[in-house]
């Protein structure tokens, strides 16, 4: 973990909503893992005081660079959105705990809700890498989202199932419901990271079945480096953890959802 | 030239600290910068029990400032000194350790405990705590208890300093802003025996979401720290000099050398950052540097006699 | 559905007034917007002597905020009356005369005078003035004097309108921040028969100015306004609403329609601009269309009701 | 005086420090005089909440364009220097008293203190044209800066004599030296804009010859239209004029310059 002025590579519209974001990541001092995120600050002049968290969605080695897919929210992500190629960036990172390896044998399901798409996609390819190694089994990705318009034109595994709410394309419904349509096999082990509702109700069906849970979580983050507890998330045992050093990934079953909001 | 700044019985060897809370107790931060540069670390509040802190969510972003209402999370005093007061000792700077409670008893548990405790270089009393024994107004809006408060602190620290033979650990007084008159308090806490004061702690301040029609923190109300206030902390400090004799700590949105020099010039004699951390944990080492390029331009040789440059 | 806003006998016919200070007497805006859009416009405050203002300079810039020492400059009661109320009344929006003075005297004085002539529809009661009487701390820091103050202006003006055999004007008082606590001057507003309180005027604010080595404004301090304020103001109205039941018209650092709806989430009936009329002039004409659009969307048919949507 | 959302024509850098804007002025309802000015907002997202005052350095009224010499200062002026032409800025203008034109047979003499030079040059070439008509004489401008490298690469009237603190270029000195130097007449009236200090220093001059002489006033603004009173400037007889509204072209004999800082 640490501080670079980076180098933007490229940043370009993906979708409707969503840029691809990808950075020199070659001064940075460790690798980023799935699930690990950067924060970035905004607008040097007259940004606002806290910097923006956002997934790692790739890392490239070779090139020496890494990615986020973002999505345009407030002004922040706007701001973002405008730079592009020969811009510079003041990247903290990387920071946070990443998704756990699933089992051999076991074929993890990967959940992507929204913009959470990003860090999956980045757990998608690290996977599959993986399993072409014959360490695990290949995942299988089910990416939801509002409306087809929203889906980024990127290169997805082979097998990923698209859900819409409107139908546009794809399943329609939401992830849960096309996990529930899979007729073939139940699945032994869940990964997700998407919008908290979402994240929720696959915690109720990961629960109801027993089974491995890993959820990544959203929190506003003031330091993102552990100092300050303002990212805490509830646990079930009543304990708060912070989103960003003992997250953002977290045992699914063990966060206390409710009061997550 | 000197930077070093002398509260009480103790040299900070820069007038540069971390405000309590917003740098945890230093390990977090160890890994980005050099924390023994900092002239002081103060930590997050030291309660007598642990606190797991406030419903969620505890931020909330504001123009140029931020809410925070962490609720005085802390893992309590004994795992406080058996976990991160070692920790603490080889940061290599000042610590100041700040404390916080609900009635005045804690308070005095949290410091009578830590006298017998090594490697503490001073207290900051965080007042704006809400007193429960006194309908809930936090301690710092009422002189007549800040003095008694500060009295009963400064007679414990000198038995410490006695029982230790050592000298007397400084104890700092952290007014809140939210108050008629607070150089009223700052003189009560220099009547109670206070070595310095600090100011400021945060406003209180409210967001509301106005699509989900709730404010955005759980606690409805947070403190509102960050560049925002810092016109506020200018004011109260240049009064609050002129208001008492001991040393005053300035703080509140101080984001760079000329901000923290806004402070020493309104008669600070150390300065300390908060909100900055977050967008800019190499704060700290560039105001120390800027500070000492002032010193050289203006041809100072003590940081204490920045304040005599206001004109 | 219904925009309207009712103060005592007052009927506005939308929640947005311009704020004292920030809009004179709405002649010079008249160029380049349309001033009878507004629900009220409160005038720069008028004392019963012309005053030039204060030394200049009067402003500085603060992060998302401003510095103002105007210093109450105004052209006086005769001038008012004489020049600035034949303006106002063709403006076609509520005019409310913000009114200031060292002395309890002065207020009675301008408010008495004004009660003679036609053309206003109340009077907010700037009591964050120094009050040479009493040390020169602001009128609005004491509650005993912040009661007797309105229940004599308030004597006046029923007096007044049984002259004009006319329905009483409302009688605003403007609540200072700068206090300790803001309910309890609330409290004593409403105690002394005010028909609503705005919340909040300025905070005490400085900026020192590095390479001078002094104070930006001549006057050293000066009054905090713009978006670094709005947490305050918010938290301010909250908590005011809860503890009176009188109408509350709020301010500080709107700039747009969810800061206007975050304040009357928080429970005021009315709001007023100021310092973004600075920027976006047409800032009034935007928020009026915002608040209509958010009542069509909660399906509200009354301002007030917006209040009632806070969870 | 209205409000425009104007597109930048051209934004160039002229000098080290100093740039011109050239904005599409031809939706504003009044035309620009030298002296007047107008107020830019700074960057819709995160801007500042006060708008950034700067006069008239010209006007063309058959390409339908405006422009300004601006020198970059703060944060509110190096974003303005980082736009390009396509950008669009929200103007309000044109603002305040113009200078006043000078009697026939009196040449008129037009000082300038650093970027001070924006509204004397667009004065001197309207008083160029003017006198080109017979209207008055032609002017002399005297143009002071700080070194050579701050002078706009810009077209100058001929005979335009530059001044610099450090002697780099033309007459060493400041452009009070310069017209004391001046061994050919005395000015018979002054028109001025620069810093505070060198306008107090004109002030003196032309008061000891009691000449006529209008100076350009620099004061902190926050509505820029008559209504707030901040930028009140002290007058000799006590009271306050408006810088936006009164002025910013004031009689130079009537401001209290010792007050004004
Ligand atoms: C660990 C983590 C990983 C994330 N990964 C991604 C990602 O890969 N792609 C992506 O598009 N978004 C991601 N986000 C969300 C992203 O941080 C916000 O969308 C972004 O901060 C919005 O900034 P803004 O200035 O555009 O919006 P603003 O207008 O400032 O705020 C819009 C909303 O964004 C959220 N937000 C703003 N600031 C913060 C903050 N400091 N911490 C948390 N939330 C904030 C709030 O919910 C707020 O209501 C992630 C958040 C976290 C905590
Ligand atoms: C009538 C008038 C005409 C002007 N004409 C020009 C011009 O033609 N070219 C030019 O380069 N400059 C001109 N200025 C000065 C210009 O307004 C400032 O340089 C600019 O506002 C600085 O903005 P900033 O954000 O870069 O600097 P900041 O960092 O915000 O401030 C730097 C300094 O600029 C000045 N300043 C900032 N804001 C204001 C304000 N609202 N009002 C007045 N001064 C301010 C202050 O002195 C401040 O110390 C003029 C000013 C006035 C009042
Ligand atoms: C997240 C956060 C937590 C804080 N916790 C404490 C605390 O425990 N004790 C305390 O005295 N002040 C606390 N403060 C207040 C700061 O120490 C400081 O007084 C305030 O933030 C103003 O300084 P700044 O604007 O530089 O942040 C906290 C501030 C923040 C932002
Ligand atoms: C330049 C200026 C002048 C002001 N003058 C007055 C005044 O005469 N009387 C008064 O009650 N408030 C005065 N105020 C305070 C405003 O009316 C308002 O309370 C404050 O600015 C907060 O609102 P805002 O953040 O929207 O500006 C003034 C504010 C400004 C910026
Ligand atoms: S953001 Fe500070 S502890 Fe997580
Ligand atoms: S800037 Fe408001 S009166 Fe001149």
């Amino acid at each position: 973990m640490n501080i670079q002025i980076a180098n933007i590579i490229e940043n370009r519209s993906v979708s409707d909503q969503y840029f691809e974001l990808v950075f020199d990541y070659s001064n940075f001092d460790s690798e980023p893992q799935p699930g690990m995120f950067f924060t970035v600050k905004i607008d040097g002049a007259f940004g606002p005081v806290l910097r923006r968290p956002f997934a790692f969605s790739g890392w490239n080695p070779k090139q020496g660079t890494a990615s986020a897919l973002i999505e345009k929210r407030g002004n922040g992500t706007h701001w973002l959105a405008g730079l592009a190629s020969g811009d510079t960036l003041d990247i903290l990172g990387p920071l946070g705990k990443a998704f756990s390896f699933p089992q051999r044998g076991v074929r993890p399901l990967l959940v992507a809700g929204g913009i959470g798409l990003g860090p999956m996609l980045f757990f998608a390819n690290v996977l599959l890498a993986r399993s072409n190694q014959g360490l695990c089994e290949a995942p299988l990705l089910i990416a939801g989202f509002r409306t087809q318009s929203l889906i980024p034109k990127l290169d997805f595994p082979a097998g990923t199932l698209f859900c819409t709410d409107d139908g546009s394309t794809g399943f329609k419904g939401t992830v849960l419901d096309c996990i529930l349509s899979l007729s073939d096999a139940l699945p032994k082990v869940i990964y997700a990271c998407g919008p908290s509702p979402m994240l929720a109700a696959l915690a109720r069906y990961a629960s109801s079945l027993a089974l491995p849970y890993e959820a990544s979580v959203e929190q506003w983050m003031a330091c993102g480096i552990g100092a300050c507890m303002g990212c805490a998330v509830p646990m079930t045992d009543g304990t708060y953890q912070r989103a960003c050093a003992d997250g953002p990934v977290f045992n699914g079953l063990t966060v206390d959802w409710e009061k997550l909001v | 030239m000197n930077l070093t700044v002398t509260i009480g019985s103790l040299t900070m060897k820069n007038p540069v600290g971390a405000a309590s809370g917003t740098f945890g107790y230093g390990s977090e931060y160890e890994k980005l910068i050099d924390v023994h540069e900092l002239g002081a670390l103060y930590t997050k509040a030291v309660t007598p029990e642990p606190r797991g802190g406030n419903p969620v969510p505890r931020l909330a972003e504001t123009p140029s400032g931020m809410l925070n209402s962490i609720g005085l999370a802390n893992p309590g005093l004994s795992y406080f000194i058996s976990n991160k007061l070692p920790e603490l000792q080889r940061m290599g700077c000042s610590v100041i350790v700040n404390v916080a409670g609900k009635t005045q008893e804690d308070y005095c548990k949290v410091v009578e405990t830590l006298e017998t405790q090594t490697g503490i270089h001073g207290y900051e009393i965080n007042i704006s705590c809400p007193n429960v024994s006194h309908g809930g107004l936090a301690f710092g809006t009422d002189p007549g208890i800040v003095e008694k408060l500060t009295a009963q602190l400064r007679s414990i620290i000198e038995q410490g300093a006695a029982m230790r033979k050592d000298s007397c650990r400084p104890l700092i007084i952290k007014l809140s802003p939210n108050v008629t008159d607070i150089t009223e308090i700052a003189r009560a806490a220099e009547a109670g025996g206070a070595h310095a004061v600090s100011a400021i702690n945060t406003l209180v301040g409210m967001v509301i979401d106005v699509k989900k029609r709730k404010p955005v923190l759980a606690m409805k109300t947070g403190g509102l720290s960050g560049p925002a206030i810092r016109p506020v902390g200018v004011a109260a400090v240049y009064k609050i000099r002129r208001a008492i004799s001991i040393p005053v700590i300035g703080l509140g949105g101080i984001t760079c050398t000329d901000d923290a020099l806004q402070y020493l010039l309104a008669g600070a004699d150390a300065i300390q950052i908060g909100t900055v951390l977050f967008s800019n944990p190499n704060a700290a080492h560039e105001i120390i540097q800027g500070i000492w390029q002032y010193m050289e331009t203006y041809k100072i040789n003590s940081v204490a006699d920045i304040k005599n440059l206001l004109e």
